[in-house]
């Protein structure tokens, strides 16, 4: 009778319980041990981080969180401010400024290819596609040159235009997968009730399309602000990003700087994190460009 | 209504000039893709342009010599070199274990998520995370987790051995210890188009096998990788074209070593082109590797493709 | 081979999808499950296949109880709504795909594939995968795959719910001709009740996870146990009035209907009403006679609307404040606003009660005094 | 925080522009100038930036912000060869590895501070205090060797361009276990079985040779648990470690030191384009140095098997008590006297690194320098080429230069070095100042960049097992005379 009852509450296909739950969580928690175990080093002294056997346990310390925004001076006392909070800014600034000017002319043009589809239309996705796919090395090297004359190498709008070319495919690509999924004869409909083109883009694509909008904003917020080798090369004193100035945890007086990288680390991640939590659903679409949508 | 739009064309027309011959209809696409093709053009092709020339000339960014001009002599010289070989081969056989081990680890991360139950997300969560870190962390961490003295890796294994556990010191052992901490980070990447083509799967499909008995195996010879076999060669493809990329992690955990043994191509154009200013030889290698990475994103592209025909 | 439900009953969280459903189906009989969508009737069907286990109550198949067993360990045979035709498949293999579970020979295998697709005359298609086929090719192999192999019970889910029309009657009668032939017994998911009437032994009307009746097309169409079955089968609808109780007359009882008062035939049960209990009367709209005078046993109606619907046309009419419908043969044409006069024809008179249930009545023998 | 600099700059300009004002005829005037240096992230610069800030003032009135561009070292030179050749001018110093400047030079980067040097007696003097040593690494391009300045006899020496300063002149010294090295039993057992004395004072360790330097890695290995000097060891402990990492220069400046102590060398630049490297680098001596040098390292932390065991995990292992005694950079000793970074904080001493002994008995101890000049760019004007000397003068100052060295810094003035203060403002300044006359540096051409990446791919396949030292050095030397004979530099 035990065992009949056992059986009886047999799942659904594709429906797991609390046991599955427990498996799927230790197989989770060892996956994300090595993520667990920067965020402890965060927390711990030099001393304790480089402790064999491994420190788990340990008395917390918030020194490297201090350390992210405050040094100590060489000569005397009192701490001096690090940089931080501007390379902070300008992470935040650059990537955020590009990737919307990125999704604004990536929406103009992915409405152009779902709607109004050039000769060549796939021809021109392709480019666009393969523009993204090459190795950065590829491009690096004559966007470098172009800088030297140009002037731009240093400024932000220089690293902003970059990011942006760069951000375009995506923009492109994603959002054109949302226009995709709308039903054109919505618009049609409305273009019969006498709205312009203007008003059947602004006013009914865009609203259905937010969501979207927004995920692919994130996402290229995310891929752009850990951009590391454009940013150390193309970025000057004042617009340094923090990938750039996160390299300074990585060798100087002392070999790498675990605690402080940690903590910069722990910084960085909780953003990034707390929204990608939220747009999970988005997520899927956004690290295939747009190309499977479900 | 074709009275309506008669009038709003002549209206349209009559305002003339330039600005209504641009607005015109049959203008509307071109003109919405103009300002994202000219950035691109901008930032990406007309550079690409620009090395393009510069691969044929004698070029150093740290000389003040007059470039001379080469012809294809670089082009030969990268295809001659040895080395360039070699690391088109490393890179190939850290391409491909690492993608390898990416499929069969997202593949079964995915059939862990594919079902409903308690905390999901959360636990989602956890596993998406080494995709969002940067390649500078990721590298530097796992350098420590393998250093023999100071390691997790190493102190969980000296348990275990007889001697001192120590992975960078055979090219064999750098190279796992690369792709292992490359596959870890894009594991979930994999989980996550896996799982796109698991949910896309009817599920009145996998009730109808149930109810014909079908083998664990029969079942997903026939239902199952049918439906996910384009997305895995599209995950394939993608993480063969990113894996391409791969270097912060490989400069980080190995500088390239033991020897050139895991020195990627990735590397080795980064070192031409910024460590020793050949220009015009890294532009022309780079070109040769763009060559390959088309050739790829035209397969990923087949891919997508068929994977619309099939599920529509 | 039997299929018998008992008190079987199916709880999603605090939904109840199917409540305390008793049913016996016997061997070679086919019953149909039909009600409106979100009876519970898919979920009866699942339950029975294995794809959902019940929360109380028992299946049996047979004198097995299976509600432990998992599908594939209960040896059904069930179609889908969609088909769940495996779409990397071929027909053929399509058809083969249920008899792998059995270690046939090769040799075996092709021979009930070939049998089945001579019945199914999908002979031409074997070869060929489910996206080049048309429906209703797909629908038979869906039914050859189900019935290839021994199965102890056929179960369908919507079998023909997305064929056209025309298809839908042949595959009726082709499913129909099969089913007799393989004496198991068969429960097919419908909510199409011209489906129901055609193909089944008997019907099981089900409402809310509920079992309303049980019977034969022929009892659920003439003698509908209660107000939900009574509207839910026949078409046009069923009309049904809210009457009172007047008093009886020698040609019936008097009802009041609105302000107006009718006299209709009805005897027996009524007996043992009182005066001005609260009834429903129900009269299929086929059921009426025009009347030339007003009389006391007809009811004064307003046209409304005119269907025309071929060989006879729909009315729609106003009694008071009551809508009706009425099925008048096509040559009878009021004009819309005139008043016509209805006349019940006898013995097709459905009397329910406040509890909505059928009230069993004798109809008065016309010109015979109760 | 932000603003004590500039309150400062304003009173200093206001009162040395009062001063001026009084005392001088006229002509001058006071300038805002702003001189932008790229430096590495580290304490030596960091100090230079703070002492600027709180001591610099301008002896022509201006008001001068030294806006320090701090950069990660890990990339750094990436950072400043693109700068530098993206062409922003962005920066009017720079903080130099001596090995860039040829590349910078020839680029047309690096300005030639010769004639300034001549014409400015401060300057001059200033030139003639360095340790020759430092004038020959650190500002000569084409590369001059010290022999070669000195005999020239005068400064400056004929057909010589300087161009850089010392920002931080840095040697490889021992760091060494106080309480191990000088445990009585540990001694006592150490030469029972060596006869040789368990070096402890700093003299002990002017005689340590190879050879005893072996011996202590011999001796103090230890399996985890085994005695220890006055407990047990809590994990597997080792007697010696010294460089041996692929990355930059991580094995070379070891490599190259044992060369030259047996008598090898390296491609030698001064020579070209007559001097080979075929033959040379890879020569009977240079191989037998080379073997020395990898015969060492089975004693050695296991990560010495990887090849990345590079400066600063030779710094980690000592730092958390893995290993006895270590040849690292003076650079790199404060953090180890630094209880938060550092578990052996008490206990740690420094002496001279080992050498080979000569057959006279004396030890050679030829390394190779590191630390880092400073230059001036070439695009500025003439009056911030004056200001940006008057920094040098100030950062070159005797008195400056002794609060650099109390705050863990090196100086390169040999008066500053004869200072009887000067032994004991920092631990290592004795080992420091007596290694310093040693040095000798690697190449400065535009290729050095190709020629070391090769070179410690190489050296790092030996050092990892996988080819011989010979064949390491063979195919050094090929690449070499290839490279060379392309860009002209041997005939």
């Amino acid at each position: 009778m035990a065992a009949a009852a056992r059986r009886g509450r047999q799942r659904e296909l594709g429906k797991a319980g609390w046991g599955w739950t427990a498996l799927v969580a230790v197989v989770s928690i060892i996956y994300f041990f090595p993520v667990l175990w920067i965020i402890l080093t965060a927390f711990k002294t030099r001393t304790d981080a480089l402790a064999i056997p491994p420190k788990l346990f340990f008395t917390p310390t918030l020194d490297n969180f201090i350390g992210v925004f405050y040094r100590a001076s060489i000569s005397a006392g009192g701490a001096q401010e690090t940089n931080f909070p501007l390379y902070f800014f300008n992470s935040i600034f650059i990537a955020g400024t590009s990737v919307l000017l990125a999704l604004i002319v990536g929406t103009l043009a992915a409405y152009a290819f779902s709607r109004h589809p050039l000769r060549g239309n796939d021809t021109y996705l392709f480019i666009i596609l393969t523009t993204r796919m090459m190795p950065p090395i590829v491009v690096i090297i004559p966007i470098f040159l172009m800088f030297r004359l140009s002037g731009l190498a240093g400024s932000y709008w220089g690293i902003i235009l970059l990011y942006t070319a760069f951000n375009i495919p995506f923009s492109v690509w994603l959002v054109k997968s949302f226009f995709d999924e709308l039903n054109p004869e919505i618009e049609d409909a409305a273009r019969m009730d006498g709205a312009t083109e203007r008003q059947v883009f602004f006013g009914m694509c865009l609203p259905q399309i937010l969501a979207g909008l927004a995920a692919t904003f994130v996402f290229g917020l995310i891929l752009t602000w850990n951009e590391f080798l454009f940013a150390l090369l193309l970025t000057g004193v004042d617009t340094r990003t923090v990938p750039v100035a996160m390299a300074r945890t990585l060798g100087g007086e002392v070999g790498v700087d675990y605690g402080l990288l940690a903590a910069i680390v722990t910084l960085f991640l909780i953003p990034i994190f707390f929204v990608t939590f939220l747009l999970q659903n988005q997520l899927l679409r956004g690290v295939t460009f747009g190309t499977v949508k479900r | 209504m074709a009275v309506v739009s008669a009038q709003q064309v002549t209206g349209e027309r009559s305002a003339g000039g330039f600005w209504a011959w641009l607005m015109a209809p049959e203008r509307r696409g071109p003109l919405l893709v103009t300002p994202a093709l000219l950035v691109l053009f901008v930032m990406n092709i007309f550079p690409l342009l620009w090395s393009f020339g510069l691969s044929f000339f004698n070029y150093r960014a740290n000389r003040q010599t007059v470039p001379t001009f080469e012809g294809l002599q670089f082009y030969q010289r990268v295809l001659t070199d040895e080395n360039v070989w070699e690391r088109f081969q490393t890179t190939a056989i850290i391409v491909g274990s690492s993608v390898l081990v990416q499929l069969i680890v997202g593949f079964l991360l995915a059939l862990m998520f594919a079902r409903s139950f308690p905390l999901r997300r959360i636990l989602l969560m956890l596993v998406l995370t080494p995709m969002m870190l940067s390649f500078v962390s990721v590298g530097v961490f796992f350098k420590l987790y393998y250093e023999p003295t100071f390691g997790l890796v190493s102190w969980a294994l000296n348990h275990f051995m007889d001697e001192r556990f120590v992975l960078l010191a055979t090219p064999a052992g750098a190279i796992a210890g690369i792709v292992f901490a490359d596959a870890w980070m894009w594991s979930p990447f994999v989980m996550l188009l896996v799982l796109a083509g698991l949910v896309s799967v009817p599920k009145y499909l996998y009730e109808a096998a149930e109810i014909d008995r079908a083998s664990w195996w029969r079942r997903f010879s026939t239902i199952t990788f049918p439906y996910i076999k384009s997305l895995l060669l599209l995950a394939v493809l993608f993480r063969t074209i990113e894996t391409f990329k791969l270097f912060d992690i490989v400069y980080i955990i190995t500088e390239g070593g033991p020897g050139s043994a895991t020195e990627t191509i990735a590397v080795y154009v980064y070192r031409q082109a910024f460590q020793f200013f050949r220009t015009s030889q890294s532009a022309a290698l780079a070109y040769i590797i763009l060559f390959v990475v088309i050739v790829l994103t035209n397969l990923y592209l087949y891919a997508v493709q068929r994977r619309e025909q099939e599920v529509t | 081979m039997t299929i018998e439900l008992l008190q079987l009953t199916k709880q999603f969280g605090k939904l109840t999808a199917v409540d305390r459903i008793d049913l016996k189906i016997g061997e070679g009989e086919v019953l149909c499950l039909l009600g409106p969508s979100g009876c519970g009737k898919t979920t009866t069907l699942r339950m029975i296949a294995g794809l959902e286990f019940a929360s109380d109550g028992e299946i049996r198949l047979g004198d097995v109880r299976v509600n432990e067993l998992a599908a594939r360990e209960r040896n059904v045979a069930m179609t889908f709504q969609f088909y769940a035709l495996y779409p990397s498949l071929t027909v053929a293999e399509n058809l083969a795909y249920p008899l792998h579970a059995e270690a046939l020979s090769a040799g075996e295998i092709a021979r009930r594939v070939d049998q089945i697709a001579r019945i199914l005359q999908l002979g031409p298609v074997l070869k060929r995968r489910p996206g080049q086929l048309a429906e209703g090719e797909k629908q038979r192999v869906a039914v050859g795959r189900s019935i290839i192999r021994d199965a102890v019970c056929f179960l369908f889910d919507e079998p023909l719910s997305r064929l056209d029309v025309q298809l839908r009657e042949t595959m009726r009668g082709e499913i129909k001709a099969v089913l007799e032939g393989l004496n198991k017994p068969t429960v097919i998911v419908t909510h199409d009740q011209l489906e129901a009437l055609t193909m089944a032994d008997r019907i099981a009307v089900m409402r809310d996870g509920r079992i309303e009746q049980v019977a034969s097309p022929h009892e659920i169409f003439a003698r509908p146990a209660n107000l939900f079955v009574a509207g839910f089968i026949g078409t046009p609808q069923m009309n049904l009035l809210p009457v009172k109780l007047v008093d009886r007359t020698t040609d019936g009882v008097r009802f009041a209907l609105g302000e107006a008062t009718v006299i209709l035939p009805v005897n027996g049960a009524t007996s043992a009403l009182r005066p001005s209990a609260a009834l429903t009367i129900g009269v299929r709209p086929r059921a009426f006679d025009l009347a030339a005078q007003p009389a006391p046993d007809t009811i004064a109606a307003r046209v409304d609307i005119i269907e025309p619907m071929g060989a006879e046309t729909l009315l729609h009419l106003l009694a008071g404040e009551h809508e009706l419908r009425v099925v008048v043969d096509r040559r009878t044409r009021p004009a819309i606003g005139s008043t016509v006069h209805l006349r019940c024809k006898p013995n097709q008179l459905h009397l329910f009660g406040t509890d909505e249930q059928r009230l069993d009545l004798r109809t008065v023998p016309a010109g015979v005094p109760a | 925080m932000m603003l004590r600099p500039r309150t400062t700059a304003w009173s200093q300009a206001l009162l040395s522009g009062a001063f001026l004002l009084g005392l001088s005829a006229g002509g001058a005037y006071a300038a805002d100038i702003t001189i932008t240096m790229a430096a590495p992230d580290w304490p030596p610069t960091r100090f230079m930036k703070e002492e600027f800030d709180k001591s610099y003032k301008s002896p022509d009135g201006h008001t001068t912000k030294l806006d320090m561009d701090f950069i990660p070292w890990p990339s750094f030179y990436e950072r400043v060869a693109a700068s530098l050749t993206s062409g922003e001018q962005k920066y009017q110093m720079i903080v130099t590895d001596s090995q860039w400047l040829g590349s910078f030079v020839e680029g047309g980067y690096y300005m030639d501070l010769t004639e300034l040097m001549k014409a400015d007696p401060e300057l001059t003097a200033i030139m003639k205090d360095l340790h020759p040593v430092l004038v020959s690494a650190y500002s000569t391009y084409p590369h001059k060797t010290r022999q070669q300045l000195e005999e020239a006899g005068e400064w400056p020496a004929a057909d010589t361009h300087y161009y850089g300063f010392p920002q931080f002149p840095d040697t490889y010294v021992t760091y060494y276990r106080k309480d191990l090295f000088c445990h009585e039993g540990e001694a006592k057992a150490f030469q029972e079985k060596y006869s040789r004395k368990l070096p402890c004072s700093y003299e002990d360790w002017q005689d340590v040779d190879w050879t005893d330097w072996k011996n202590i890695g011999e001796f103090f290995q230890r399996a985890k648990g085994a005695p220890l000097g006055d407990g047990t060891a809590d994990d597997d402990f080792y007697g010696i470690a010294y460089q041996a990492g692929k990355g930059y220069d991580f094995s070379t400046m070891a490599v190259n030191a044992f060369i030259w102590q047996y008598g090898g060398g390296i491609w030698d630049e001064t020579q070209a384009p007559t001097g080979q490297a075929e033959g040379v680098v890879n020569s009977d001596i240079a191989v037998k140095a080379f073997d020395h040098y990898l015969s060492m390292l089975p004693l050695m932390p296991p990560v010495a098997k990887t090849g990345q065991m590079d400066i600063f995990v030779v710094q980690d292992l000592f730092m958390q008590g893995k290993v006895a005694a270590i040849i690292d950079w003076v650079g790199l000793g404060e953090p180890v006297l630094d209880p938060k970074t550092s578990t052996v904080s008490d206990k740690s001493a420094f002496g001279p690194a080992p050498g080979l002994r000569k057959e006279d008995g004396k030890i050679d101890r030829t390394g190779n320098i590191g630390g880092q000049p400073f230059v001036l760019t070439t695009w500025n004007s003439d009056e911030v080429v004056k200001e940006a000397l008057n920094v040098v003068k100030w950062w070159l100052n005797p008195e400056t230069q002794k609060k650099f060295v109390a705050n863990g810094g090196q100086s390169g003035l040999r008066s500053v070095m004869a200072d009887p203060e000067y032994d004991g403002l920092r631990p290592w300044n004795r080992a420091h100042k007596e290694m310093l006359d040693w040095q000798r540096d690697v190449w400065h051409i535009p290729e050095f960049f190709e020629l070391l990446t090769q070179q410690q791919e190489e050296f790092d396949k030996a050092i990892t097992g996988q080819i011989s030292g010979k064949e390491a050095l063979d195919a050094v030397a090929k690449f070499q005379q290839q490279t060379l004979e392309d860009a002209g530099k041997i005939e």
